[in-house]
């Protein structure tokens, strides 16, 4: 799906279940970012107070895996509404940290923090209310919708991420060098 | 090839098991041989009923063959198990003939009756409960094997009262947990 | 010492006789990707990264087990072999917790390494995500079965190497496992000797020493072969 | 004993048994036994020890006669009649029964008809003294030929003779393989080494086969003779019977053929006088199918862990300890003695093509008549089905028949007129494999089967090689998402790339044949695969379905939550 470069590439930036390291590391772009917004409209992220993810945008860089009832939801919206979506940092790509609580089952890990820890918030059917279900598995994005381009890393260096949207402001796909691709 | 010197120390104490001896006689038929361990262990299993660690370690030594190759061996075959079974084994048999005429089903069954899963045995060590991938009499499918006894064209109704009544009966010959 | 000429990737290349198709592509500079593969040890053929096609030869041969023979036309790096390499890799990755960024010797793993070489960003795979156990009561070093992938390079190197057969791989399939003697803790192994060549040689995170931080967790791979040589001059 | 001997006491064996006035044959094979037959023998002992003032009885157990299903199995024999065969003996009617003959008034209730077509339109080659003779008894075999074919390859016939007979028979492995067995053999013949080994093969690990346990049950010694004579044309001196770990009463019976015939100068040192010596003995698998691949039957031999190592070098140059080995299944060794009795050319005048000879099928599933069979082959599977196994019961429509168990595939209605010979099911997407032949009616779901076959597979693998070892896996979870309805389109492509990649890079014949049932049900089922992805459907209403794609996650959990369940576990 090439982009037509003459207006402005609408970007999303997105965070699900991840740390915001990613986001740090796009930040670290440093004066690349000045170079960047002649060439982009931010027009959803944490970084941006809009409430609802737009339509049209033409590339989204997803954060975080997909780990409660929201972001799933959030994922297909966006995956709607997005031309391109890339799946940024391991996280997104292999689930990462967040997946490390796949081991063993929901109901234990809410017992052993809630129910018999030192965590306040409310548990059971009523819990719903106030915070999003879990999913019996953490999953990373390409297992929920298609994905159109990978940027592994923990956190991927802005060296990586200047490359790939490099490659997406070109209109070409992302296609990183040997040392740019590696996980962790 | 001579017999090996015995350890002086706790192994000594089980000369006298006749399990035992039943073993060196096996070990000292096949003069030895490393390669006769697969023969030595079923002898093993068949008199003791599991494979515990004195008794892997003292073949592995008259063998002359490694610890961690004979857990390696034990542990590879499905016949060979490293914890005491059950008074009772009750094996259903989940052959392909007797899966398509309902033995998944009488596994499930069998499963809810005694609280366990297939291949755990039941706190009190009264019965296992295992599959067997085929036990060679596919025309009596669905089947299970309740110790030497068969039930043939079973049904998933009422199983778990023929199992019960099977097991009554049968008697398997050596105290549990031995 | 008979020479052997064959062609790989339509190059003509030669070795010696009884040398494997790995060995003499190596020394031709081409590289084919192995990870249960070592020098010094005896090969495993097991992880089967190393299938090359072998003209006149319907099935896929594995390099590091395939002699070299006069007249064969090999090729390494055709468009099928890359793509299985590549899926080998993403089911090595999913079959157990290879969580990189979190790893003891992340920047300095084979199968890391391997995975960005070969372009694997992502796993198409469901994670399996077993809960495997740790043992870290050996005194200097310790073993993770969440990054192991059962190359048997550790045990391939205790028993032709150091002697102790101390590990080996017990269990079947999926749930296979590399144990100590009849399944003792580490630490309280009869046969092991604390030498620690089997650290050095793991690819991956298995095997780590204590202590180490992740920078330091650099391991020497040639050393096998420097202990073989002097053991061969020696005469042994 | 000699030769000479040998034939002397066959025709004092033979005569003996034709004055004998009334044979009773019990099948006592495991079926059979499980069905109650060892009760229905003791009855007629019981009765023919109250007659045994008039008229001597003989009652004998014997191996498997065939029809499994109709098991317990009693034959009375009497000469001048035909064998009256009777079926599901209870121990009061087979004495009523027995009562009734040696009153000369036969009674005709559970009578067998003489032209039953399970068993009449059966070619019995290699069964032909299966459930005839009794197993456990010399001179049974010997008044049935036994030997003979032995005495004649020392007596008449070169190694090299012996091998070209096996060649020119047109045998091949029955274990599945298909490899021509003269080849092999001529192979081991020529191999340098001064310790060569023959191998029986009786793994039978496939899920529902039991012909290799039939044989071993009922003519134990038709195999020692095989091997044997393997031995003679190859020049080993060494044999090994590798019996399934599941068969304790066939390694039972091959221990006890193998002293008889030793203590009977038929085997070990000189035998029959001649310069020839070969020893057997007998090793017991311990469950693993993996075992069936000759070098992981050959690691298992040597008291190791069954894994495969690759090939080439070939068990013929490297096999046992580093020696020739030459490995067949058991059925092949039972096919040996006929060959040298009678010339190849019976054996090479039946069967279609390149398949020669006939071939055993252990028929079950939904099929009325269950049991052993020998049909040459290029026999159609309509013959073996509707003919001779009697069609389904109940009149339920005809699905599939699978072959070759784990590594095998199906064979769809379609092709119910195909020819059961090596070429022809190939081409069909399934192999001949060891003779497991399984009939499926509508009430089965393949996916399911595929999902039983994976998890077989998955559960079998050695873990070797890591294609194999979480292919399987991968495939299982796949195939179990599908049955359980939580499946996706995009993981159909994914298990088709994973059955190229097993096929092609797996170290051994387990890995490479595991996607065979998977490919034969896509194959000819993939509507159904679709049904179960698209729909939410199992056509054949055998899967639950359970659980739902990731799509449709987020608000089947909230109903979950909110009617208590927190056991979203399945995705």
């Amino acid at each position: 799906m090439t982009v037509v470069s003459a207006r402005k590439l609408r970007l999303a930036t997105v965070w699900l279940g991840g740390c915001s390291g990613c986001h740090m590391s796009l930040l670290d772009l440093d004066e690349r970012l000045m170079e960047l917004q002649t060439k982009v409209d931010l027009v959803y992220g944490p970084l941006v107070d809009a409430k609802e993810f737009p339509r049209e945008v033409d590339v989204t860089l997803v954060e975080g895996a997909v780990a409660n009832v929201d972001h799933l939801e959030l994922l297909e919206t966006i995956r709607g509404h997005s031309a391109i979506l890339v799946s940024l940092g391991d996280c997104a790509v292999t689930g990462n940290v967040t997946a490390l609580r796949n081991g063993g089952k929901v109901s234990d890990l809410l017992t052993t923090i809630y129910r018999a820890g030192p965590g306040r918030s409310p548990v059971g059917p009523e819990a719903v209310q106030a915070l999003p279900a879990l999913l019996p598995k953490v999953l990373p994005l390409h297992h929920v919708v298609d994905v159109d381009a990978f940027i592994p890393g923990c956190p991927p260096d802005s060296e990586r991420i200047w490359a790939a949207l490099g490659a997406l402001l070109r209109g070409e796909p992302v296609a990183l060098e040997e040392n740019q691709r590696t996980f962790g | 090839m001579e017999a090996r010197p015995v350890l002086p120390d706790a192994i000594t104490a089980h000369v006298d098991d006749p399990r035992r001896r039943l073993v060196d006689q096996t070990l000292k038929r096949f003069q030895y041989r490393p390669d006769a361990l697969i023969e030595v262990l079923h002898v093993a299993q068949g008199a003791y009923g599991f494979l515990g660690e004195e008794l892997l370690s003292h073949i592995a030594c008259q063998l002359n063959i490694p610890e961690s190759q004979i857990l390696g061996v034990a542990t590879f075959y499905h016949a060979f198990a490293l914890r005491p079974r059950g008074e009772h084994c009750c094996i259903v048999c989940t052959g392909t003939a007797c899966y398509v005429k309902g033995g998944g089903e009488i596994v499930k069954a069998l499963e809810a009756a005694y609280g366990i899963q297939a291949g755990q045995t039941t706190p009190d060590g009264r019965v296992s409960l295992g599959t067997a991938r085929c036990l060679g009499t596919c025309s009596q499918a669905p089947l299970l094997m309740i110790d030497n006894t068969a039930l043939g064209h079973e049904v998933v109704e009422g199983i778990a009262g023929r199992v019960a009544a099977a097991l009554g009966k049968s008697s398997s010959g050596r105290e549990p947990g031995s | 010492m008979s020479v052997v000429t064959l062609y790989i990737n339509d190059r003509l290349v030669s070795g010696r006789v009884g040398q494997t198709l790995l060995k003499v592509a190596r020394e031709n500079g081409i590289e084919i990707p192995t990870l249960c593969y070592l020098e010094g040890l005896e090969p495993w053929g097991g992880c089967r990264l190393c299938m090359v096609e072998v003209e006149g030869q319907g099935k896929l041969q594995a390099a590091c087990l395939t002699e070299a023979r006069e007249g064969l036309a090999v090729h390494t790096d055709s468009e099928r072999l890359l793509a299985w390499r590549r899926m080998i890799v993403e089911l090595l990755l999913a079959e157990r917790n290879h969580t990189c960024a979190v790893c003891v010797v992340n920047g300095h793993c084979e199968l890391q390494a391997l995975a960005a070489k070969l372009g694997v960003d992502h796993v198409r795979y469901d994670y399996l995500h077993p809960a495997l156990a740790m043992d870290v009561s050996q005194e200097r070093f310790g073993l993770d079965h969440n990054r192991c992938i059962l190359c048997t390079r550790c045990v391939r190197t205790c028993s032709e190497i150091e002697g102790a057969c101390t590990w080996a791989i017990s269990g079947r399939g999926i749930t296979s496992r590399v144990t100590a003697d009849l399944d003792r803790p580490w630490g309280k192994s009869t046969t092991c000797t604390d030498c620690g060549k089997c650290v050095q040689m793991c690819p991956t995170g298995a095997l780590y020493k204590k202590g180490a931080t992740v920078g330091e967790m650099v391991r020497e791979k040639t050393h096998l072969q420097q202990v073989m040589e002097r053991r061969q001059r020696s005469g042994k | 004993m000699n030769q000479q001997r040998l034939q002397e006491r066959v025709r004092q064996l033979r005569e003996q048994q034709s004055t004998n006035p009334c044979r009773v044959l019990v099948c006592c094979s495991s079926p059979c036994l499980s069905a109650g037959a060892g009760a229905v023998k003791s009855a007629l002992e019981a009765v023919a020890a109250e007659h045994s003032g008039r008229v001597s009885v003989e009652v004998t157990a014997t191996g498997c006669l065939g029809p499994c299903s109709r098991g317990p199995l009693v034959t009375v024999r009497r000469p001048g009649h035909a064998d009256a065969v009777y079926e599901r003996m209870t121990p009061e009617l087979a004495g009523k029964i027995l009562a009734g003959h040696l009153t000369e008034t036969p009674p005709a209730d559970n009578l067998l008809p003489a032209d039953l077509p399970f068993l009449a339109r059966q070619t019995r080659i290699v069964l032909e003294n299966c459930g005839r003779i009794d197993p456990e008894n010399l001179d049974h075999y010997l008044a049935a030929d036994g030997y003979a074919a032995l005495a004649r390859a020392l007596h008449d016939f070169s190694p090299e003779g012996v091998c070209a007979a096996v060649e020119q028979s047109g045998l091949r492995g029955r274990g599945g393989g298909g490899y021509p067995t003269g080849l092999k053999w001529q192979l081991l013949r020529k191999a340098a080494g001064q310790r060569k080994f023959v191998v029986a093969n009786g793994d039978e690990g496939d899920p529902g086969a039991f012909m290799d346990r039939a044989l071993m049950e009922s003519d134990p010694h038709r195999i020692i003779e095989g091997m044997a004579i393997a031995g003679y044309a190859t020049g080993a001196a060494q044999g090994y019977v590798y019996v399934r770990g599941e068969y304790p009463m066939a390694a039972r019976r091959m221990h006890k053929a193998i002293r008889d015939a030793e203590r009977a100068g038929l085997l070990g040192m000189r035998i029959l006088d001649s310069p020839f010596s070969f020893r057997i003995d007998v090793r017991l698998g311990a469950g693993a199918f993996v075992c069936g691949e000759e070098t992981a039957l050959m690691a298992s031999i040597m008291g190791r862990r069954g894994q495969p190592v690759p090939r080439p070098p070939y068990p013929a140059e490297h096999g046992l300890w580093g020696e020739p080995t030459v490995i067949n299944n058991v059925e092949t060794f039972g096919n040996i003695p006929p060959i040298i009795r009678n010339g190849p050319e019976q054996l090479a005048a039946i069967g279609t093509g390149r398949s020669r000879g006939t071939k055993i099928f252990a028929l079950c599933g939904e099929v009325i008549e269950n049991g052993l069979i020998e049909v040459p082959m290029g026999t159609t599977l309509r013959e073996i089905v509707f003919a001779i196994g009697g069609g389904i019961p109940g009149g339920a429509a005809f699905k599939a028949a699978q072959t070759g168990g784990p590594s095998g595939g199906c064979i769809a209605a379609q092709h119910l007129d195909a020819s059961m010979d090596y070429e022809n099911l190939q081409a069909l997407g399934s192999i001949m494999g060891s003779g497991g032949l399984i009939i499926m009616s509508e009430k089965t779901c393949m996916v399911d089967v595929a999902r039983f076959f994976m998890d077989f597979c998955m559960d079998e693998s050695c873990g070797k090689c890591s294609p194999c070892r979480a292919g399987t896996v991968q495939m299982y979870r796949f195939l179990d998402r599908v049955s359980n309805g939580s499946a996706t389109e995009r993981g159909l492509v994914h298990l088709e790339e994973l059955c190229r990649l097993m096929k092609e890079t797996s170290l051994c014949g387990l890995g490479a044949s595991a996607p065979n049932p998977v490919l034969s049900t896509l194959r000819y089922f993939r509507d159904e695969y679709l049904a179960h992805i698209r729909e939410h459907r199992c056509p054949a209403g055998v899967c639950r379905m359970t659980e739902v794609p990731v799509t449709l996650l987020a608000d089947e959990l909230m109903q979950r939550i909110a009617a208590g369940r927190l056991d979203g576990e399945a995705f």
